[in-house]
């Protein structure tokens, strides 16, 4: 995997790979896309450091601790949004019933938790791709 | 009331023989407590609790049940007070005592029940507790013995079951309070009675389900056997009187013609019984094979249906009971003193134990029928059903089965006290001779034997007695519709 | 006649069925783990992409909503759903990869009829 | 006209999935289910399914196929 | 309804909510992580109780997500059949999770332990939500979700048995997620709807339409769900999955999960399928037989085990069926019994996988013909050994009893006598398989030879409280029996 083309070619390409995973991401309410996709597209980006480059690269840009740790925090975020709904007298994860402040349509900050949401979830999609990459390359755990 | 079960206690030994001798006894009295209270013809239906809806856990207190209680408690009594001694040196005496109180308690239970389920319930509970009695010894041939017990018992279980379970499906009720649960004959119901005829014939060692019996019985310690023999085979031929009078009703099944099947395999029963035994070298299974064919006197009163017929069957429960526990007791002492089992053996030995082999030559003289034993009065009056019943061949195979009696019982008897031992002068006899210098079994032991020894006497000499006019009011009342 | 016509209509069903037959025949008779997973993914695939012909009418377009509201959309909640299903379907894959690998180490194959001969030959 | 393009789309994808059910060397295989991934997310697209389309081109063909090829490197290429 | 309002999803929420906290607090607080799945347990089993109640006095009501209502919305379902469903999820695998504490420690690895929290509260989270769900994509998901943990809690031992057999789980389970996911498409192309409730009313209709569609659904869904509860010849990797993984997830597996499938199978033929399909085609018919042979092979294999735990999981292919044929009857009574038969055979496989689990704890013994004279030197586990065995046998007094009863009970009510003798033949093979067992390990002459650790107090604990209950349920079932004719009502 020490190929030089390769190398210089990711180094290149993975900024604008993860600007556009976190593009995905935030405007999934908008756009085609959304979290899943984002968040796989974020996570691939830095496996692709890890594989073109060296593991010990790729787990410089993301230490595993960091991302087990996100990729739980993701979920629970996950869950907590839709808690707050309750708290805040709706349905389990209901939006605007539940007081989420909403934009105009068409805006970045329309959609109230979605947002949120969204954002939790490409979170733990990008953390978890990057430990399971790990977890299969480096097969211990 | 209802025979309280009541654990031994581990703590020491005298404790525990004595705790069990007066559980035997307190349920004992309180079983006879009853009595004015059922020969005034009262009875008693009582619901514990509810299992299901329309299933619950009754008792059940009339003529028939408290003959059956009050006879199993006395017999247990007994025996438990010949356990005492029987027992001393043999293992696991802590295990023993609870199980066999136990055991009475649900055989209590059984002849308490107040439907099809709580009996059902107090059966199974008697014969996988008795399962421990069975393989007391704990060897190789009486694991084998247990666990053919223990299969069949599951298959008469699983037998009755099903046939409980149709009763309920096409009665509604399993209560043994309401009278006759079953009024048309259909498929069904035919299979119900099978069911229950597998079922508690199992139990009652009915041909051709008695395999697991002359197995079963010789290797358990003698005071269970007699237990076994004496008590337990009851509670299957008390199942199948409860059936056939408050599920069925007699007339339905004498229209249908069930009790033929009844018949033929008591038939069957009492003569195939018989002559195996003949063929038994082992005094204890003899005598197990003997109780199949008493058992099958039973099973044959029962088919016959009426009043002579079912008074000499009740009463043979009571003689049987007395009878069988005798032989076996005393089947016992000799295998406790000498540790002889094999009938050539036991050659002279009256001599040695005349106490002993007295009850025993009493009893086997009850056995085939002589009088005044109280075998021949209740022979007597299952031939007179027969005869009212118009069938003379059942009074023959009586009079064959008795003729068998003599022929596999006075060989026991009768070398014991008139041949010395050894007088074949076969090699291998002369060893015993020295064992042959036995004392007497314990004085417990005797009182025991000879107290049942008495019962024989008295309940054969006096037509009149307790047990007979019991008898008699039982299959009164039964015929007259059973319960109200 | 008919029928042809019938299978000509609903070629995006045909295709999905065939697809899911050769991946559940793939996946059920190789003996190769790895060849097992991935056409368990074509097996799932296949019935994504049914659900989704399944919304599409003729000639809609993409529900996201503009200016224009006259357009035919095509039905949103299949897409929702199998967005949903590809995740889980990526979820069992890694899953599995790594069980592969796992037992890799153990029996040093990941052919499952060498893995049963190493069984049955302990 | 576009129908014709899903046809010969369609038929691609059936070509993936037997070649990848035949082909012996894993690692081509996986190849092969990638194209058949990207396939997919075309087919997808022209089924008015964006987003999925989207999901399937970034999980179903690139992290799958990462992903297995990180377990083929692990173990063995043949079958 | 105030609160309880949201209890239905709650009960999924809170324990997700653990499982991704756990991990977290096995890392930096240690000693937190199993007394917050342990609490979530215990939260989640009162608000199931305190729902049930709710539910009885108000009867059946939705729950919609994100206040989004159907046919588009997710929706959950809380009705008193769901809920005493429920109650047996949480508190069977809230008992099962009070043994794993003690037994894990021995059988993983302290490293994963965090992670066997995670997995298994997703697991207790997920069937949960299947038992709650009244919508078939969500269904789906939750299933591949309690797919997944169900397999990982098997690999989580990291032996080779232990791998291969979730290998060999996934694969199968992968299958039957297959195929269910396209029998959902198959109704979602005839109707439109995937909402349970929705799809019962329009399939009426679109019944006349599109039948082919409908059967080749409803075909799909028993092989689905045939695959993943191990109905007869589906059942192909549920003896190595269950025997090999640690003991906790064994019980939880043989007693939970397969049943959850079976249930989810139950709620398809009466609340999706209208009675018109399933009249049409004999797809009950189809389940009962293969039910009935289910219960006579999977006792048959049993007896040939020679590996205890192998022989429990052959156990629950037998008892699985039971339940299956509670479902086929179409018969009140016979989803009585087969309720009932849930909730026993829970307790009762659980139990006896953790005496299976006690036994390879303290003497490390795995093989049936090494437990002789076991008895003397673990009596409790020995006793409670026993009475599971009675139960699974039906002897009076035990739980078993009642839900044979029932399903006898209605065998003849709708007169087919010939299950009856299935039932009790069946019976009788269980018999044969576990009485000489409990007669060697009580009754064997030598003394058991072996070294034999302790049993810790905890698990002789859990083991008393499985006997009371299977004593329990022989005797006093009328609650709940009652609740369940009730429920059952509901779909005649």
């Amino acid at each position: 995997m020490e190929d030089q083309i390769a190398r210089i070619t990711s180094r290149l390409v993975v900024p604008f790979i993860q600007v556009y995973g976190i593009y995905i991401i935030l405007h999934g309410h908008l756009s085609p896309g959304g979290s899943f996709s984002g968040g796989a597209i974020f996570g691939a980006s830095l496996v692709l450091v890890a594989l073109s480059f060296n593991l010990e690269a790729g787990s410089k840009q993301i230490p595993h601790n960091t991302a087990s740790i996100l990729e739980s925090g993701g979920a629970l975020g996950y869950i907590i949004t839709g808690l707050v709904a309750i708290a805040m007298g709706g349905y389990y994860l209901s939006n605007k019933a539940a007081g989420f402040p909403m934009g105009e349509a068409g805006s970045l900050f329309s959609a109230g938790a979605i947002f949120i949401i969204t954002i939790f979830v490409g979170i733990k999609v990008a953390s978890t791709i990057v430990t399971l990459f790990y977890y299969i390359i480096e097969g211990e755990k | 009331m209802t025979p309280v079960i009541m654990y031994s206690c581990r703590a020491s030994d005298k404790l525990r023989n004595t705790l069990a001798v007066a559980t035997a006894a307190i349920t004992f009295i309180l079983t006879l407590s009853l009595y004015r209270f059922v020969v005034g013809g009262g009875e008693i239906q009582l619901t514990l609790f509810e299992v299901l809806p329309n299933l619950e856990i009754s008792m059940r207190l009339d003529l028939l049940s408290f003959c059956l209680a009050a006879l199993a408690s006395f017999i247990w009594l007994l025996c438990t007070i010949y356990s005492i001694d029987y027992m001393a040196k043999e293992h696991a005496c802590g295990r023993y005592y609870p199980v066999l109180i136990f055991t009475l308690g649900s055989c209590q239970g059984i002849f308490f029940a107040g439907d099809l389920f709580s009996l059902f319930v107090f059966f199974e509970l008697m014969s996988l507790i008795a399962y421990i009695l069975v393989i007391h010894e704990e060897t190789e041939e009486a694991l084998k013995a247990g666990y053919k017990y223990l299969v069949m018992t599951i298959i008469g279980g699983l037998a009755l079951f099903f046939g409980m379970i149709i009763v309920f499906e096409l009665g509604g009720t399993v209560s043994l309070g309401v009278g006759v649960i079953l009024h048309e004959t259909s498929l069904l119901a035919l299979l119900a009675f099978i069911c229950f005829l597998i079922g508690f014939g199992m139990k009652a060692g009915m041909f051709p389900l008695h395999v697991w019996l002359p197995d079963a019985h010789p290797v358990a310690p003698s005071p269970a056997s007699a237990l076994l023999s004496g008590v337990m085979l009851k509670t299957g031929a008390y199942g199948l009187i409860r059936v056939i009078f408050h599920v069925f009703s007699p007339e339905m099944l004498q229209a249908a013609g069930w009790n033929n099947i009844l018949a033929v395999l008591a038939v069957i029963t009492i003569l195939l019984g018989s002559a195996v035994a003949l063929t038994q070298t082992d005094i204890k299974r003899r005598l197990a094979y003997s109780s199949i064919s008493q058992l099958g006197y039973v099973l044959l009163g029962l088919s016959i249906l009426n009043n002579n017929a079912i008074t000499g069957a009740v009463f043979h429960i009571f003689s049987h009971a007395f009878m069988k526990s005798i032989l076996f007791l005393a089947a016992g002492a000799i295998i406790w003193k000498t540790g002889l089992r094999v009938i050539a053996d036991l050659k002279g030995i009256g001599r040695q134990m005349p106490v002993t082999m007295g009850c025993f030559s009493v009893a086997a003289l009850a056995m085939i029928g002589i009088p005044p034993l109280n075998g021949f009065l209740s022979k007597w009056t299952l031939a007179m059903g027969a005869l009212d019943a118009q069938m003379p061949l059942y009074v023959l195979v009586l009079l064959v089965s008795s003729l068998l009696n003599a022929l596999y019982y006075l060989p026991i008897v009768i070398p014991a006290f008139f041949e010395m031992p050894g007088d074949n002068n076969h090699d291998h006899h002369d060893d015993h001779e020295l064992e042959f210098n036995v004392q007497e079994a314990t004085p417990r032991m005797l009182t025991v034997m000879i107290i049942l020894a008495l019962f024989t006497f008295i309940f054969g000499l006096t037509p009149n007695n307790i047990a007979f006019s019991l008898a008699r009011a039982t299959a009164e009342f039964l015929l007259l519709g059973g319960a109200f | 006649m008919e029928t042809l016509q019938g299978i000509i209509d609903n070629y995006y069903y045909m295709v999905a069925i065939i697809l899911f037959v050769i991946g559940m025949y793939t996946m059920l008779t190789h003996s190769n783990m790895i060849k097992k997973v991935i056409a368990m993914n074509i097996m799932d695939a296949s019935v994504f992409l049914m659900f989704v012909a399944v919304g599409y009418a003729h000639g809609s377009q993409a529900p996201i909503i503009r200016d224009n509201a006259e357009i035919l959309y095509a039905n949103p909640l299949p897409g929702a759903l199998i967005l949903t299903g590809i995740v889980v379907a990526v979820s069992v894959t890694a899953y599995a990869l790594s069980l592969i690998v796992k037992i890799y180490r153990y029996y040093d194959t990941c052919d499952y009829d060498e893995i049963c001969d190493i069984r049955s030959q302990e | 006209m576009i129908d014709i393009l899903n046809i010969l789309l369609l038929l691609f994808l059936i070509v993936c999935a037997v070649g990848v059910a035949y082909i012996r060397d894993l690692l081509s295989a996986v190849i092969l289910f990638s194209s058949f991934g990207l396939i997919m997310a075309i087919i997808w697209q022209q089924l008015s399914a964006p987003d999925v389309a989207m999901v399937e081109a970034a999980l179903g063909t690139g992290v799958i196929s990462l992903l297995l090829i990180a377990a083929i490197s692990k173990t063995r290429r043949t079958e | 309804m105030g609160f309880t309002v949201h209890f239905p999803v709650l009960i999924v929420v809170v324990m997700f909510f653990t499982a991704f906290i756990s991990p977290l607090l096995y890392r930096w607080a240690r000693k937190l992580a199993a007394p917050a799945v342990l609490s979530a347990l215990v939260a989640a089993l009162v608000m199931a109780a305190a729902l049930l109640i709710q539910v009885q006095q108000t009867g059946t009501y939705y729950y919609h997500m994100g206040g989004w209502p159907p046919p588009w919305g997710i929706e959950f379902k809380a009705d008193p059949l769901r809920l005493y469903i429920l109650l047996v999820v949480i508190s069977v695998s809230l008992w099962i999770f009070i043994y794993a504490l003690r037994d894990l420690g021995h059988e993983l690895k302290t490293r994963v332990i965090g992670w066997y929290y995670t997995l298994y509260s997703v697991l207790v989270g997920s069937m949960a939500g299947i038992v709650l769900t009244n919508d078939l994509f969500n269904l789906f998901v939750l299933m591949e979700i309690c797919a997944i943990s169900a397999c990982a809690i098997i690999s989580i031992k990291e032996d080779r048995e232990c791998l291969e057999a979730s290998f060999k789980y996934l694969i199968l389970s992968a299958m039957g997620t297959g195929c269910f996911l396209l029998g959902v498409v198959m109704l979602y192309m005839a109707t439109g709807y995937l909402n349970y409730g929705y799809l019962y009313q329009a399939l009426v209709e679109a019944f006349n339409f599109y039948p082919l569609n409908i059967f080749t659904a409803a075909a799909l869904f028993i092989v689905a769900f045939g695959t993943k509860a191990a109905l007869f010849p589906l059942h192909v990797w549920l003896p190595d999955a269950h025997a090999s993984a640690p003991s906790p997830s064994s019980a939880m597996l043989s007693g939970l999960v397969i049943k959850i499938y079976a249930f989810a199978l139950f709620l398809m033929f009466y609340e999706v399928f209208p009675r018109v399909v399933l009249e049409a085609i004999p797809l009950s018919e189809i389940v009962l037989w293969l039910a009935a042979l289910g219960s006579m092979f999977g006792s048959i294999y049993a007896m040939l085990q020679t590996d205890l735990k192998k022989m429990l999981a052959y156990s629950s292919i037998g008892q699985i069926a039971y339940i299956f044929m509670g479902i086929g009857f179409h018969h009140s009574l016979a989803l009585v019994g087969g309720f009932y038969h849930i909730m026993v055979h829970a307790v009762t496989k659980a139990m006896l996988f953790m005496v299976a689990g006690v036994i390879i704890y303290s003497t490390g013994v795995r093989k049936i013909d090494q437990l002789a004279g076991i008895g003397r030197v673990l009596p409790v586990t020995m006793v409670a050994f026993t009475i599971g065995s009675a139960s699974m046998v039906g002897i009076p007094g035990t739980g078993g009893l009642i839900s044979k009863w029932y399903l006898a009970l209605s065998a003849l009510e709708i007169g087919r006598p010939i299950f009856v003798l299935v039932i009790l033949a069946s019976s009788l093979l269980n018999a044969i398989y576990y009485m000489p067992i409990v007669i060697n390990a009580f009754m064997h002459q030598d003394e058991f030879k072996k070294e034999v650790k302790p049993v810790p107090p905890v698990m002789q604990f859990c083991m008393v409280v499985g006997m009371v209950f299977i004593i329990i349920f022989g005797f006093f079932s009328k609650p709940v029996v009652t609740l369940l004719e009730q429920a059952a009502a509901l779909f005649f």
